[in-house]
């Protein structure tokens, strides 16, 4: 259909425009709101290739693009299936709302527009081409880009992001170093990289080599998802760039890994395969391999999150969490459970990008994201409290919020496939994110406001604006989770899973249903009559936050009775002890290895008897020859 | 005229020398110091090879490659290629070596040492933690000596 | 056209030179492009006439192939011809400090390298190597500095005695088959020189060319040469010289030793080189010697290839070398500004734009990050590599990659470098300098564009320069006794 | 210190070991000559020289004297490059008197016997190389008896570009009359007369005056660096 080949390459050209474009314009103010412009347009494509989905008779319409190559045999092909389109949605929307909020009031103090609007540019060109990708070689061109371009995004600032940034490359050097050795080993065995020819061999190869070339990608691609054990690199890369671009990572960028992995071990090697697959000597096969690496990805870091005093570490430790949920819902393979993990992805991302974008509005006012010097901030910015209130009940997992809706899916799936460790396990996270997120906002916006931050203002319409859609987002499509479970229905045909029933309100399965237009009509009624009953009766007056009294004295305004540092003391001393055993031991042995390694090849090239070595090498040359 | 036995006699004489030859001069460069030493076994190394060059093309019962009245066209003769391969042999190493000389004298014009132990140090001790374009001072080369005893006053 | 023409010309120049200058120093400064010009023009011609006609064959003096020296031209040979004219213009020095001695000096080194490509003989594969030895220690030893003085002995000591040792392999060859001609020689080497004595002498010619060829461990030189060496010469060395000592092993290797030990040899002893030059490079604290150490691990990526037998290892060594000729040159000449220790880079960025932006996008290729030059030549290697079904070279598949990393981290780790703080004392790179390192990153950038046609062409050259029997065919168009009893 | 000495002893030995086992495999006295027997069958006619090594060196491996040549020469210009220009004339230590009039009186005759094994380097042992070396010397003797230096350095440098060049020209010559580079060109006269050889003596001539200058200028070069080493 010429008409759906028109419409991807008319996307990946308006994105590469957009790289252009920004490029040119450099660091003038306008250079903002014409990327979100381009943003728009690139939305109202896929939008336009998403109404083909409704027309279609198919959901495995694919778009095919005039962009293909053949290099040494292999032929590449870019197209974009249903799963490409609905990561391609959230990554374009991300972005539009990330460059949106960058645009205006907040860029005029800042220098590096420029690099800013042109990295994201970058990123979401290569996240597009990444996401269009026909076969496993395309597929690591996107990945590498992506990679590379996600260093930029978080190198601008220069200093301390440029080393986490540092950290960050080589992570994912060594992540696709891993997936490339997996695409050769492939390309030799089955004679080709198309994703058909792959999945027919990989139905026939032996189980060692399926291992080998699944842990190979699943290494590589859990890197990029920061799941565990690879998770120390992200939290650190994310909180150091700015924080637009930061909402735009943590929205979108890790859940690239989800795709990859998603097309390899669901669409090639397959959730039957998988199973098949055990582990000597255990009760344990593939699956449930990958289920516990994404229970444990939920647990740990968010735990971690738990102990930060920075709020972009917070979020960006609970953005790793939330992969997690993913990750399980995915694995699981039921109709349930990878809708509930593709409805995360979009979840996540509206809410993880409002609450960065709520955060980044208090930097932007009070300069600093520290938890510790924080508080009572929402008398003076109601607005991003309202955000940031939208965006942890999302996090939490709470109705009515969006996030309650995937979540509930994903504990569904996992009790009705007989799982009740991982349901416990995913639990145990949910539980750590509402600790967490209620900390984030009390220490933030409640209690005690700090003198210095007396006269802080709401920030500007510019800011304020995108944040707060984000955070609508997130409750309509709570409200009405039909809209995203539409969305994602391509994609899982794409995966190979049978359709899930569902209505604009929610889903209709056979062991439970759940419709969140009464979930939140009942809410809303009930919170209604709440404070009705709680204004009606009000017989409190108002006083002054600084005209307080506490034991017959009275507190001036600079004296601490806001509760905000070493929060959760008394669980802490519970659980703080697990945190030692972490995986830092295996990062810092690395860098010594070759730390060492390396001094003793420079030490060889140090020699002052080199031609010792002429004999050396001769005579063992020689001796090998004749012996050996 | 010899005789089959006197031939591997000679053989083993040929290369026997060969061996030591080669075998000295790779002594002399590995474990001596003093450059020109070292020039002097690269030369007993070259020798060395070419005489093994040199035995390759020897025939018993031969005469030498040149047509004489007593020595016509046809007669056995050795093999005129070695020959000509030790003659491009020994120029090439004529021309190495008189290049390493002048290399030597201006090393010597500069540091007044021509101990590897030291230059070794003073390139790969020093220049690696320095810019690379750095000349070392005549101070400095003195601390080098400090450092391997002995070398200042070791002659040839 | 006679291919000998392309090593001829250049010399003659060199002789002339020096008269020339002496008459006239304008006329003199001109000679040396002109030379190089006209080399270009005859590089040009026999790389067309090769396209159309396939590959060609000379006999010096018109002796029949055994016994006279042979010249054999094919696909890859011509390219290598034209990167060698190529290089030497863009290289050529500016001011320099001798204008007669040291245009003499590159012009003989031109033609000694363009001899080794061309030459089918193994004595007189010595002959240019020597020529280029020679040339080049005096090319380091130009720079009248100390330390470059100390590294050309060094250099020329350990390069000598490789030399010696690389002759009695010649010799013990010529002593057991009585022939130099590579061709012959693959013929007989099933029955003559499968033998330890026949691999024996593949081992002394290995770590005799193995010296030029900065092969583990008789590289020592590598990085003390090129840290002092003046960058152009380092360019030369590393970008063109390298290159052809590897080609003379592959020369061996493929004509005399294919399907023997010897492609294990050269797969660990390329293995070893890889692995010390980048885990060397990993904690070098001076740019050019880190430039130096990323040069040897290139090199060894190229042993690595040329140890996988067929096509696929050719393609892939050809491929990973002509990116590296491209890329280590313009590195050497960015090196001119930024050398020393690497503390001096911070921030020079923002004094040098342009070379910031060329350092980015080379490191990216040497990487290899997709879809850059860089990538295509890793990835053939590991397609060669893993095509290999035996274990060790599994393992060098592996070691490859992990080595990628370190190569990623003591890269980058110079770019951030670049780009750290705004306020830097560096110079900024001159002209000279930036337009040569500027002309080959944009070969660079345009290959990518093209990296499709380039790709089947190379698979074709590849293919083309395997065939061995045709080469034995074409070299020796009647069928020489395989031995002649006296 | 010892411990390197010690580890080199002990592979030196090694490597007498293995190079004896394999220099006691090779061939001695009976070897395959396939080139040479070529050669020897070939040579009288092609080349027409007595001498056939000198057809080997000048025509079947002549590009390997080219090389060789140009080695000679840019190790010349290279010495000249390291030592730089800074001509330091220091004064001539004079010789005693026997030594200078004995280097006066060599002279001439080295130069005539300098000549004499050039040009019969077809036909005798000896040739350009050989010649050369010696026509070199020549010169050079007097210079180290401490006469005076005869020795002039334009001279040299001219002579050896012309040598050279004249070797090139007489190769492209025979390449445009035979289409082979270095091939042989003119008549091949008798075997074994002076005038004979074709263009193989005129080759020969080249390389003597080349190999001659170009090591008296070496030589000459050295001898202005006239500190002695330690």
């Amino acid at each position: 259909m010429s008409m759906l080949a028109g419409n991807l390459d008319l996307l990946l050209l308006t994105a590469l425009l957009t790289i252009v474009l920004t490029y040119a314009m450099g660091n003038r103010r306008v250079n903002g709101w014409c990327a979100t412009g381009l943003y728009g347009i690139q939305l109202l494509f896929l939008i336009m290739m998403g109404m083909q989905y409704t027309q279609a008779t198919t959901n495995l319409q694919l778009f095919s693009s005039s962009l293909t190559a053949t290099m040494f045999g292999n032929h590449l092909v870019w197209e974009m299936s249903g799963l490409g389109w609905f990561f391609a949605v959230i990554t374009v929307g991300a972005a539009l709302f990330s460059s949106w909020y960058a645009a205006g009031a907040w860029s005029e103090k800042r220098d590096g527009m420029r690099l800013f609007h042109v990295a994201m540019a970058v990123n979401v060109f290569s996240m597009l081409l990444l996401l269009s990708s026909g076969d496993l070689l395309s597929l690591f061109i996107g990945w590498e880009l992506v990679s590379w371009a996600s260093y930029l995004i978080m190198t601008q600032r220069g200093g301390a992001a440029a080393n986490a940034a540092f950290r960050y490359i080589l992570y994912a050097t060594a992540g696709a170093v891993a997936i490339l050795a997996a695409i050769i080993l492939l390309h030799q065995k089955a004679g080709s990289l198309d994703f058909e020819t792959v999945r027919t061999y990989l139905a026939q190869a032996p189980n060692a080599l399926v291992w080998v070339i699944m842990l190979l990608f699943a290494c590589g691609f859990l890197i990029k998802m920061a799941a565990v054990p690879f998770h120390l690199w992200q939290a650190a890369a994310y909180s150091q760039t700015p924080g637009p671009a930061a909402a735009f990572l943590g929205a979108i960028s890790s859940r690239m890994g989800l795709f990859a992995l998603a097309i390899v071990l669901i669409n090639l090697i397959g959730v039957a395969r998988l199973i098949d697959m055990s582990i000597p000597y255990t009760f344990l096969d593939a699956r449930t391999l990958w289920l516990w690496v994404a229970a444990i990805t939920v647990i740990v870091p968010t735990f971690i999150a738990l102990t930060q005093t920075d709020a972009r570490m917070l979020l960006a430790w609970h953005g790793i969490g939330q992969g997690g949920y993913m990750l399980l819902g995915i694995m699981v393979a039921s109709p349930l459970g990878v809708s509930g993990g593709l409805m995360h992805v979009f979840n996540h991302a509206s809410y993880q990008a409002a609450l960065f974008l709520a955060v980044t509005s208090v930097v932007y006012r009070t300069g600093t994201a520290d938890l510790d010097r924080l508080g009572g901030l929402v008398t003076r910015m109601p607005l991003a409290f309202t955000t940031m209130l939208l965006g942890i009940i999302g996090l939490a997992g709470l109705p009515p919020m969006n996030g309650f809706v995937s979540k509930w899916m994903v504990y569904k799936s996992l009790l009705d496939a007989n799982m009740p460790l991982l349901f416990l396990a995913s639990v145990i996270g949910t539980l750590g994110t509402i600790l967490s997120v209620y900390k984030l906002i009390h220490n933030t916006f409640l209690g005690q406001l700090r003198l210095e931050y007396r006269d802080v203002k709401e920030v500007p319409w510019s800011m304020s604006v995108p944040m707060l859609v984000l955070g609508g987002i997130a409750f309509i499509t709570g409200y009405l989770p039909g809209l995203v479970l539409d969305m994602a229905a391509p994609a899982q045909a794409v995966l190979g899973i049978a359709p899930l029933p569902h209505h604009l309100g929610g889903v209709t399965a056979a062991t439970g249903s759940l419709n969140m237009i009464w979930v939140v009509s009942i809410l809303i009624v009930s919170i209604g009559i709440g404070a009705l009953i709680f204004y009606g009766g009000n017989r409190t007056s108002r006083v002054h936050q600084f005209d307080n009294y506490a034991g017959g004295h009275f507190l001036t305004a600079d004296m601490r009775y806001h509760y905000s540092h070493n929060f959760y003391a008394g669980l802490m001393r519970v659980i703080g002890p697990w945190y030692r055993g972490s995986v830092q031991w295996l990062e810092t042995g690395l860098v010594s290895i070759s730390n060492f390694s390396a001094d003793l090849a420079n030490g060889i090239y140090r020699n002052a008897y080199t031609s010792a070595y002429l004999l050396f090498t001769v005579v063992a040359g020689l001796t090998w020859v004749m012996f050996g | 005229m010899m005789t089959m036995s006197e031939t591997q006699i000679m053989g083993y004489l040929l290369y026997s020398g060969a061996l030591a030859l080669i075998v000295i001069g790779l002594f002399v460069i590995v474990t001596r110091h003093h450059l020109i030493r070292i020039l002097l076994g690269l030369g007993l190394l070259e020798a060395g090879v070419n005489l093994v060059l040199l035995a390759a093309g020897f025939r018993a019962d031969a005469q030498a490659p040149i047509v004489t009245e007593l020595n016509k066209v046809g007669t056995s003769m050795v093999d005129p290629v070695p020959q000509a391969l030790i003659l491009t042999a020994i120029v090439i190493g004529v021309g190495v070596l008189a290049l390493a000389l002048a290399i030597c004298l201006e090393i010597h014009r500069k540091y007044k040492t021509l101990d590897l132990r030291v230059l070794g140090m003073i390139i790969s001790g020093h220049v690696e933690d320095e810019p690379s374009t750095y000349v070392i001072r005549a101070d400095q080369v003195s601390a080098n000596k400090a450092i391997v005893p002995g070398t200042a006053e070791r002659n040839v | 056209m006679s291919l000998v023409l392309v090593i001829a010309i250049p010399i003659l120049g060199a002789f002339l030179l020096p008269m020339l200058s002496h008459r006239s120093a304008v006329l003199g400064r001109l000679f040396g492009p002109i030379i190089i010009a006209v080399n270009l023009g005859l590089a040009l011609s026999i790389w067309q006439h090769v396209t159309l006609n396939g590959p060609q064959v000379e006999w010096i003096g018109g002796f029949a192939a055994p016994l006279g020296i042979v010249f054999h031209v094919d696909q890859f040979t011509a390219i290598l011809l034209l990167a060698i004219a190529v290089m030497t213009i863009l290289l050529w020095p500016r001011r320099m400090e001798d204008p007669i001695r040291e245009p003499v000096l590159s012009l003989v080194l031109m033609g000694a390298a363009s001899g080794l490509a061309l030459s089918s003989d193994l004595f007189n594969l010595f002959v240019f190597y020597e020529l280029t030895a020679v040339a080049s220690y005096g090319l380091v030893a130009s720079r009248a500095t100390g330390p470059s003085q100390i590294a050309a002995i060094r250099f020329l000591i350990l390069s000598a005695a490789g030399s010696a040792l690389a002759l009695l392999g010649i010799a013990l060859i010529y002593s057991i088959t009585g022939s130099l001609n590579l061709a012959y020689l693959a013929q007989v080497a099933p029955t003559l020189l499968s033998g330890p004595l026949g691999m024996s002498a593949f081992m002394l010619i290995l770590i005799g060319f193995g010296v030029k060829a900065e092969l583990f461990p008789v590289n020592t030189w590598v990085p003390e040469v090129y840290a002092s060496a003046s960058s152009r010469v380092s360019a030369m060395l590393s970008g063109v010289v390298s290159k052809l000592a590897m080609v003379v092993i592959l020369k061996v290797l493929i004509t005399v030793y294919a399907n023997t030990s010897a492609s294990l040899v050269m797969l660990v002893v390329g293995l070893l080189t890889l692995v010390s030059g980048e885990l060397a490079a990993y904690r070098a604290k001076d740019f050019r010697r880190m430039l130096a150490f990323s040069s040897i691990a290139q090199l060894g990526m190229v042993a690595m290839a040329f140890s996988v037998s067929g096509t696929a290892g050719l393609l892939a060594g050809f491929a990973i070398m002509l990116h590296h000729l491209l890329a280590k040159p313009a590195l050497f000449l960015l090196a001119e500004r930024w050398g020393g220790h690497l503390d001096r880079l911070t921030g020079a960025a923002y004094s040098s734009k342009t070379g910031a932006i060329l350092f980015l996008f080379l490191a990216l290729s040497l990487i290899g990050v997709p879809p850059l030059p860089g990538f295509w030549a890793k990835y053939l290697l590991l397609t060669a590599l893993f095509g290999h079904d035996q274990s060790l070279y599994y393992f060098a598949a592996a070691v490859l990659l992990i080595t990628t990393v370190i190569e990623a981290a003591y890269l980058m780790r110079i770019l951030q470098r670049l780009y750290q703080h705004k306020n830097s004392t560096l110079e900024p790179h001159r002209a000279s300098e930036l337009v040569p390192a500027l002309v080959l990153g944009g070969t660079l950038f345009l290959s990518v564009l093209v990296a499709a046609p380039l790709g089947a062409a190379l698979s074709g050259i590849a293919r083309s320069s395997a065939d061995i029997p045709a080469y034995i065919q074409r070299v020796l168009p009647v069928d020489v006794p395989k031995e002649i009893n006296v | 210190m010892k411990t390197h000495n010690l580890t080199s002893f002990v592979f030196l030995a090694g490597l007498v070991v293995l190079l004896a086992a394999l220099l006691v495999e090779l061939p001695f006295g009976h070897g395959p000559m396939v080139t040479g027997q070529g050669i020897l069958k070939q040579a009288p006619q092609t080349t027409g020289t007595a001498n056939i090594v000198t057809s080997v060196v000048l025509g079947y491996r002549g590009l390997d004297t080219l090389g060789e040549l140009t080695i000679l020469f840019i190790a010349a210009t290279a010495v000249g490059l390291v030592l730089g220009k800074q001509t330091r004339q220091h004064p001539i230590r004079q010789g005693g008197y026997i030594l200078r009039i004995a280097a006066d009186l060599l002279h001439p005759f080295l130069l005539l016997l300098g000549v004499y094994i050039i040009v019969h380097g077809h036909l005798t042992p000896g040739g350009g190389f050989q010649g050369g070396v010696i026509l070199a010397i020549a010169y050079f003797l007097p210079l180290l008896a401490g006469t005076q230096n005869i020795i002039q350095e334009k001279l040299v440098s001219i002579l050896e570009g012309l040598a050279g060049t004249a070797f090139i020209s007489i190769g492209l010559l025979s390449m445009f009359k035979h289409g082979d580079f270095l091939a042989p060109l003119l008549g091949q006269g008798t075997l074994g007369e002076l005038f004979s050889g074709g263009t193989l003596p005129l080759l020969y001539i080249a390389v003597g005056l080349k190999v001659g200058s170009e090591m008296a200028g070496l030589m000459m070069r050295m001898l202005q660096e006239d500190e002695p080493l330690a």
